[in-house]
């Protein structure tokens, strides 16, 4: 039989137990076993980043990190970012300005932006680009999600969040 | 893909991950940051029946500027480094070199000590260990010992280490402030494996001759390379335009790179001269800054 | 991808060329190499695990020797598939005096498929180059321990 | 233009919450009870004959249920129709011989997708290899290994199409230009990979089929006919499509897979392509090989163009191709009065993964050559290639223009897009400062290209490969439909798949019912058994075929409720209009009946209503464009429904050091007629210009000489990320289509089509000190670099 690994971990602020197989990679079990499909697949060799999630406060590609290794961590993925159906002002600065077509890297690209804005509140163009370098987007070629990322460091401020 | 089976252990300190590392010798693995073993797991290149996971020896992870260096520990992410005040001030080319590295989420986990014994010679921490003249601790069942940078690296993703050691810190001597640095690569993308890297470290007597120089190349063979003619050609020497690019002919005699889709060895080694010219030009701008 | 080099023994032809020919010290010295066992007239089969660090695969198939001159030339062509893809290469070798000392003309060229070719472009030939040159320093190691004897 | 309040407002798009909120539905978070999951071992030699497969230890690995191979799918399925006479088999797994590094040979199906890779490596497969052929004209020679046996060559089509009388503009020439062009294949590799799942139910002896195909219908004939069933016996659904460009848009062949491995394990399997798989063997554009004669006047003026193109379509010519050879004939002309033009087209097949749609599908293959063209004219005759555009425009009182072979452009006012993005880019200003720049050794250099964009397809065009061009029409159908309470349900023939057509066609809607878009719900999940038919989201057509089609249905449902209305409030239904739901008599306003009470007496009460009425308020409408006219003998037919136009502008600067291209400025002046919500149409082209600045400068699947695929990872295939990308300044123009109620111009592909041949024509201005001379696609870095120091 194979081996299971017990791991207890939050993930959006709910606390899970549950045995994993070493192997299973991170984005997978948040996917199936905790059945979160918000976080996607795209490469699995860390290059697109669009299982990015927040992983105990820093943004992380979830298929270079094996489940196993987040027993006790707190994660954060992208259904945790409304809170009781009030988008997060990253969310509603990407729907004002078009920061996204098919949807798919969204989730990526909205955490690793949710920890940019923690970091650097008042980014300037060129530090948002940089910010978000570890996630590819295919439809929009960036130009309204940078867009959005600005206008969301604007409601960010004024919201005192 | 999905990755192949193996079994996980995760130690509490060095000694257990020792043990365990003697325990399975050629067929264990350790796992530090992940961002260079586990995509080669996921694309099935890379199987190791065991993985030792050290993430959790918090012993492992520190910067620490003692009198006449910087202790860093292996376990310490890129992110702690890139951000650490006392590294900007002390070692700033150490801190613009470590935020080339990837991108946020890489930086946020890859670990110095993973990065180095990784030992990718396109890799920005390889090439400017050897610059820094630093050297590694490693750690094994027959105690600690240290290996310097010229001895580290062997070749493509081989260093000297034991199959049973663990690299346990970075040491890198104490730059005086009086030197000038650099470190610049060229990239087809921000963030890519560097066709080519050069880190660049000087200092000018009063007299406005060089008195110390250090060139150390990434991306120009299986490992980083010392262009140790170059070296010496600028010791001794006034530093102008002309002598620089004198230096930057023979740093690029001193590359062998290999040709690869991305580039062919006769355009890296161009631009090994461009590259060396414009690290010595704004190590020169530093020094007299 | 292909590669020359030579390689000079400080010994004789006749007895650098009966080296070439003994299969243990390809066995011996061919990296990696953990059967050779013959299975015909110069063809043997083989295993060979090849790895740089943690990526490591093995290899099973056939080497052979070809286009025997004794004692200045011959082509040892190799073939084997794995897990991670196939290799196929061929080594042409000339044996040429020079006074007491014989220096080994080879050129190399090699075919990798699947897995492997896909993935590892970077390290390819990076790998190849470290291999072959293991290979002749360990035949020069066995030559002079040999010699020694 | 009529007066709309929702169509041409920048309207925020409905299904964005879900996607923000990480409640997307995409394939891989769709799951069947008891399904199975597949992995695929896959070629590792580009050319050999399969002596045996022996997957028996694979089937013993503990979660393993089953194996599918060649020989399964040859007696279980028949090959794909194709577009090309030459006898051809294509099945969705290699038969007998391997064709393509990547070819699935055994597919296995296990409890998790671990499980099925762990069981691939114990399957042995035995091998003869043979020789690859992997250059397009090499295949072409007569002692060529041969791909397809039953075919006899490599060479699986030729056919020659001439327009205009060509030896007249050849004979009448001032200058007689010859130049040989070359286009890499890159792709658009969305984020998400391909995926399927397949459920063969025994009871019905039906399939149900989930999949990423934003073009299911076009193909629905070709997969049923493979599976052995009639189109109702294949239920296609696609769910939310996570980017598809058109490389989800051919005849799928894992669709097929899944369906026949379900039907052999008898439980539903589900397959999700990883990115190597896609890399190696989802779809590789052709690269093509353009010959070019052009026969041209002293003053510029272009007389006519004789153009040889070869298109390397790979191990098998798979529907749409040989389209990237016909499709660019919608605009063979481009922007300009060019009297006779001639197309000798080979399509080849080589050893390489088979290609197929991707955004653009053609058109940055033939614009290429087009408009280098242009520039080359220009240097030979000494004018300044802008001039020579001025030169040879079809000019705006010539419009409906038709071309040599029969496109009837509707409208457009190209000299005066060409002159507005002249003033935006200060393209005086810039000569000026370009001379000054150079002597101080910094190159820059500016690009201009104007092309037509073609919005819609008339499907025609995928017989025209067929020599008898039998097919035809450029038409969509929609369903409208008013409930009890109020509430519009909009079916389309089309999955959505991020171009914002649900938000578009809510808009839509809107405007023709006047109720407020929030309670229009345009499905999102396609379904075949209960969608209108459609030939799916391809070939920009939504602006100009599928948005008619949403038009008609409402007009149909609002005139229905006003005949019921007029009844109910005894008024004539002239004097009837509706305003935010209510239908109220324009000379009494407060006499007035809400469209839900209207809709509820069309369902609950059908004796109110007038003799003959159709009970329901709900239509279905299918939107036929008059102009999709049946190919003539000479082959002439006008093969899409409208045709923007667009003007792209780029400055940049080379360094010379290196060999770095940097853009410091990229324009586009966009004219897509009405633009239903602007929003989404500069979205569209900030997203295409950014696909070409990739292809341009970074991606390209590369071979070598072996057939091994050497780009199979993002390590090695480089897409453009954030910090790489330039900044996009658009402005548009409007002149709207007079062949649609609306008058929008499909635009969705533009974007990507010019940016290859503006950084071929900026590059080769920048260097022009070094007489450089620029036929081929590739800038990447050492390319340039190269060029920078020829000297």
């Amino acid at each position: 039989m194979v081996k299971k690994y017990a791991i207890n971990l939050t993930v959006n602020g709910i606390n899970y137990e549950k045995e994993v197989e070493a192997r299973k990679l991170l984005v997978d079990f948040i996917r199936e076993d905790i059945g979160l499909t918000g976080t996607h697949i795209g490469c699995e060799h860390g290059q697109c980043g669009a299982c990015t999630v927040v992983f105990n406060g820093k943004s992380l590609k979830s298929c270079l990190m094996f489940a196993v290794q987040a027993d006790g961590a707190e994660i954060l993925t992208v259904e945790g970012l409304a809170k009781d159906e009030k988008l997060h002002p990253i969310q509603e600065a990407f729907w004002e300005n078009h920061g996204l077509q098919c949807g798919y890297c969204t989730p990526g690209v909205l955490m690793s932006s949710y920890v940019l804005l923690k970091e650097n509140p008042q980014p300037s163009e060129e530090d948002i680009r940089e910010g978000i370098s570890g996630n590819i987007c295919r439809c929009t070629g960036y130009v309204n999600i940078v867009k959005a990322i600005k206008e969301a460091s604007k409601k960010i401020e004024g919201a005192g969040i | 893909m999905k990755p192949f089976s193996f079994e996980y252990f995760k130690p509490n300190n060095i000694d257990e991950a020792i043990s365990l590392l003697n325990g399975y010798g050629e067929d264990a693995v350790i796992l530090a940051g992940g961002q260079s073993l586990i995509p080669l797991m996921n694309l099935r290149l890379a199987r190791p029946k065991y993985i030792i996971d050290i993430n959790k020896i918090a012993e492992l992870s520190y910067i620490k500027d003692t009198n006449g260096g910087l202790s860093i520990g292996a376990l310490t992410r890129h992110r702690e480094i890139e951000k650490s005040d006392i590294i900007k001030s002390k070692y700033p080319i150490l801190s613009k070199t470590v935020s080339l590295i990837g991108n946020p989420q890489i930086r946020n986990w890859g670990t110095i000590g993973g990065s180095i014994s990784h030992a990718d010679p396109a890799g920005e921490l390889p090439t400017l260990l050897l610059a820094l003249n630093g050297k590694v601790k490693v750690v094994g069942n027959q105690g600690e010992r240290e290996i310097d940078g010229d001895d580290l690296f062997l070749g493509y993703l081989t260093t000297s280490m034991e199959k049973t050691e663990i690299l346990r810190e970075v040491y890198i001597p104490e730059i005086s402030p009086k030197m000038g640095w650099e470190f610049v690569e060229l990239t087809k993308r921000s963030h890519d494996f560097a066709i080519v890297s050069v880190a660049v470290l000087m200092s000018i007597d009063n007299a406005g001759k060089c008195n110390d120089v250090r060139i150390s190349l990434g991306g120009v063979g299986s490992m980083p390379v010392r262009a140790k003619g170059a070296e010496e050609f600028l010791l001794d020497k006034a530093i102008n335009d002309d002598s620089i690019n004198e230096a930057a002919n023979i740093a690029s005699e001193e590359a062998e790179p290999e040709s690869d889709i991305h580039a062919s060895a006769k355009y890296r080694k161009e631009m090994v001269k461009v590259f060396v010219n414009r690290g010595l030009i704004s190590a020169l701008d530093r020094v007299r800054g | 991808m292909n590669f020359d080099g030579n390689f000079k023994f400080n010994a004789p032809r006749e007895k650098v060329w009966k080296f070439f020919m003994n299969p243990d010290m390809l066995a011996k010295c061919l990296p990696g190499c953990e059967k050779l066992e013959a299975k015909g007239e110069n063809s043997y089969e083989a295993i060979v695990k090849i790895g740089i660090s943690v990526v490591k695969g093995e290899y099973s198939g056939k080497v052979e020797l070809k286009d025997i001159v004794t004692p200045s030339h011959y082509r040892l062509v190799g073939e084997g598939g794995g897990l991670s893809g196939f290799v196929k290469g061929e080594v042409t070798m000339d044996l040429e005096e020079e006074s007491d000392k014989t220096i080994v003309k080879w050129k190399s060229v090699a075919q990798i498929g699947g897995l492997i070719a896909g993935v590892g472009q970077r390290m390819l030939s990076g790998v190849a180059k470290i291999l072959t040159n293991q290979f002749f320093k360990d035949m020069e190691k066995e030559l002079t321990k040999e010699e020694s004897l | 233009m009529k007066e709309y309040k929702w169509i041409g407002a920048k309207v925020k798009r409905f299904e964005d919450p879900r996607f923000l909120t990480g409640r997307g539905n995409y394939i891989g978070d769709i799951n069947c009870p008891n399904q199975l999951h597949a992995a695929i071992l896959r070629s590792p030699h580009a050319h050999a004959k399969i002596k045996n497969i022996d997957y028996s230890d694979a089937l013993k690995l503990p979660g393993v249920f089953g194996g599918l191979t060649g020989g399964d799918v040859a007696n279980m399925s028949d090959p794909f129709m194709t577009l090309v006479t030459v006898p051809m088999k294509y099945y969705c797994m290699a038969f007998n011989k391997v064709r393509y590094v990547g070819e699935p040979v055994v597919a296995i199906a296990a409890e998790n997708r671990y499980i099925a890779e762990d069981a691939l490596d114990l399957i042995k497969v035995e091998y003869e290899p043979l020789t690859p052929v992997m250059d397009s004209e090499k295949a072409m020679e007569k002692d060529a290994p041969l791909l397809h046996e039953e075919a006899g060559s490599n060479l699986c089509w030729h056919d020659t199409f001439p327009y205009g009388d060509i030896d007249e503009a050849f004979k009448k020439a001032d200058e007689i230009i010859k130049e040989r062009f070359t286009f890499h294949s890159y792709s658009s590799t969305p984020m998400e990979t391909m995926g399927c799942i397949g459920n063969y139910n025994p009871a019905e002896g039906s399939f149900t089929a989930w999949s990423t195909m934003h073009v299911p219908m076009l193909f629905h004939m070709a997969l049923a006919m493979a599976l052995r069933v009639v189109g109702s016996k294949l239920r296609l659904i696609v769910p939310d499509v996570g980017g598809g460009f058109g490389n989800k848009a051919k005849v799928y062949p894992y669709v097929v897979l899944a369906c026949l491995l379900s039907k052999k394990v008898g439980r539903p399997v589900k397959w999700i392509e990883d990115r190597r798989e896609h890399l190696m063997a989802c779809v590789q554009p052709p690269g093509r090989i353009a010959e070019y004669e052009v026969a041209v006047k002293k003053d510029g003026t272009i007389l006519g163009i004789k153009e040889k193109l070869i298109d390397n379509v790979g191990a098998y010519t798979r529907l749409p191709e040989p389209n990237h050879m016909m499709r660019p004939f919608q605009i063979l002309v481009g922007c300009y009065k060019i009297p006779a033009i001639e197309i000798d087209g080979y399509i080849v097949n080589t050893n390489k993964c088979p290609s197929g749609a991707n955004r653009g599908l053609g058109l940055q293959q033939y614009y290429f050559p087009l408009e280098r063209i242009i520039d080359i004219i220009a240097k030979r005759l000494g004018m300044d290639p802008v001039d020579i555009r001025f030169k040879n425009f079809i000019q705006p009182s010539e419009f409906p223009y038709t071309t040599p072979n029969g496109s009837i452009y509707d409208s457009g006012d190209y000299p005066n897009t060409l002159k507005k993005i002249l003033e935006m880019i200060d393209y005086k200003g810039f000569r000026k400062e370009q001379e000054k720049l150079r002597k101080e050794g910094i190159y820059r250099g500016i690009g201009i290209v104007t092309i037509v964009e073609p919005g819609g397809v008339n499907i025609g065009l995928l017989s025209m490969s067929l020599g008898i061009p039998i097919l035809s029409g450029a038409d969509d159908h929609a369903v409208v439909r008013v409930d009890n309470t109020g509430g519009v349900t909009v079916l389309l023939g089309c999955p959505s798949m991020g171009t914002g057509l649900l938000t578009a066609a809510a808009q839509v809607a809107a405007d023709i019912l006047d109720v407020n878009p929030e309670n229009i719900n345009v499905i999102s999940q396609y379904d075949s058994s209960t969608h209108p038919w459609s030939t799916g989201t391809h070939g920009s057509r939504f602006a100009c075929s599928m948005a008619e089609a949403v038009a008609g249905a409402a007009k149909i449902v609002r005139n229905k409720a006003l005949m019921v209305a007029s009844g109910m409030l005894e008024a004539n239904i002239d004097d009837l209009d509706i305003k935010e739901g209510l239908i109220f008599v324009k000379s009494v306003p407060e006499k007035a009946i809400p469209l839900a009470r209207v809709a509820t007496i069309t369902n609950f009460s059908t004796a109110l209503l007038p003799p003959g009425f159709e009970p329901g308020l709900e239509a279905r409408y299918a939107f036929r464009f008059d102009k999709a006219n049946l190919a003539d003998e000479k082959r002439r037919m006008n093969m899409a429904v409208t045709y923007a136009n667009s003007a792209h502008a780029a400055i940049i600067e080379v360094d010379m050091e290196t060999g770095e291209v940097k853009v410091l400025k990229y324009i586009v002046l966009s004219d897509a007629g009405t633009m239903i919500n602007p929003m989404i149409v500069d979205g569209q082209i900030h997203g295409g210009v950014i696909h070409g600045f990739g292809g341009t400068f970074l991606e390209e699947f590369i071979y070598d000489e072996n057939g091994q695929q050497l780009t199979t990872t993002f390590l090695d295939y480089l897409l453009p990320k954030a910090p790489d990308s330039p900044d996009i300044q658009i402005e548009h123009t409007i002149t709207p289509s007079p062949f649609t109620s609306i008058g929008a111009k499909g635009i969705g592909e533009g974007g990507a089509v010019p940016v290859p041949v503006l950084m071929a024509n900026a590059i080769e201005d920048a260097l022009s000190p070094f007489s450089v001379k620029i036929r081929d696609s590739r800038m990447n870095i050492e390319k340039v670099w190269t060029m920078a120091n020829k000297s």
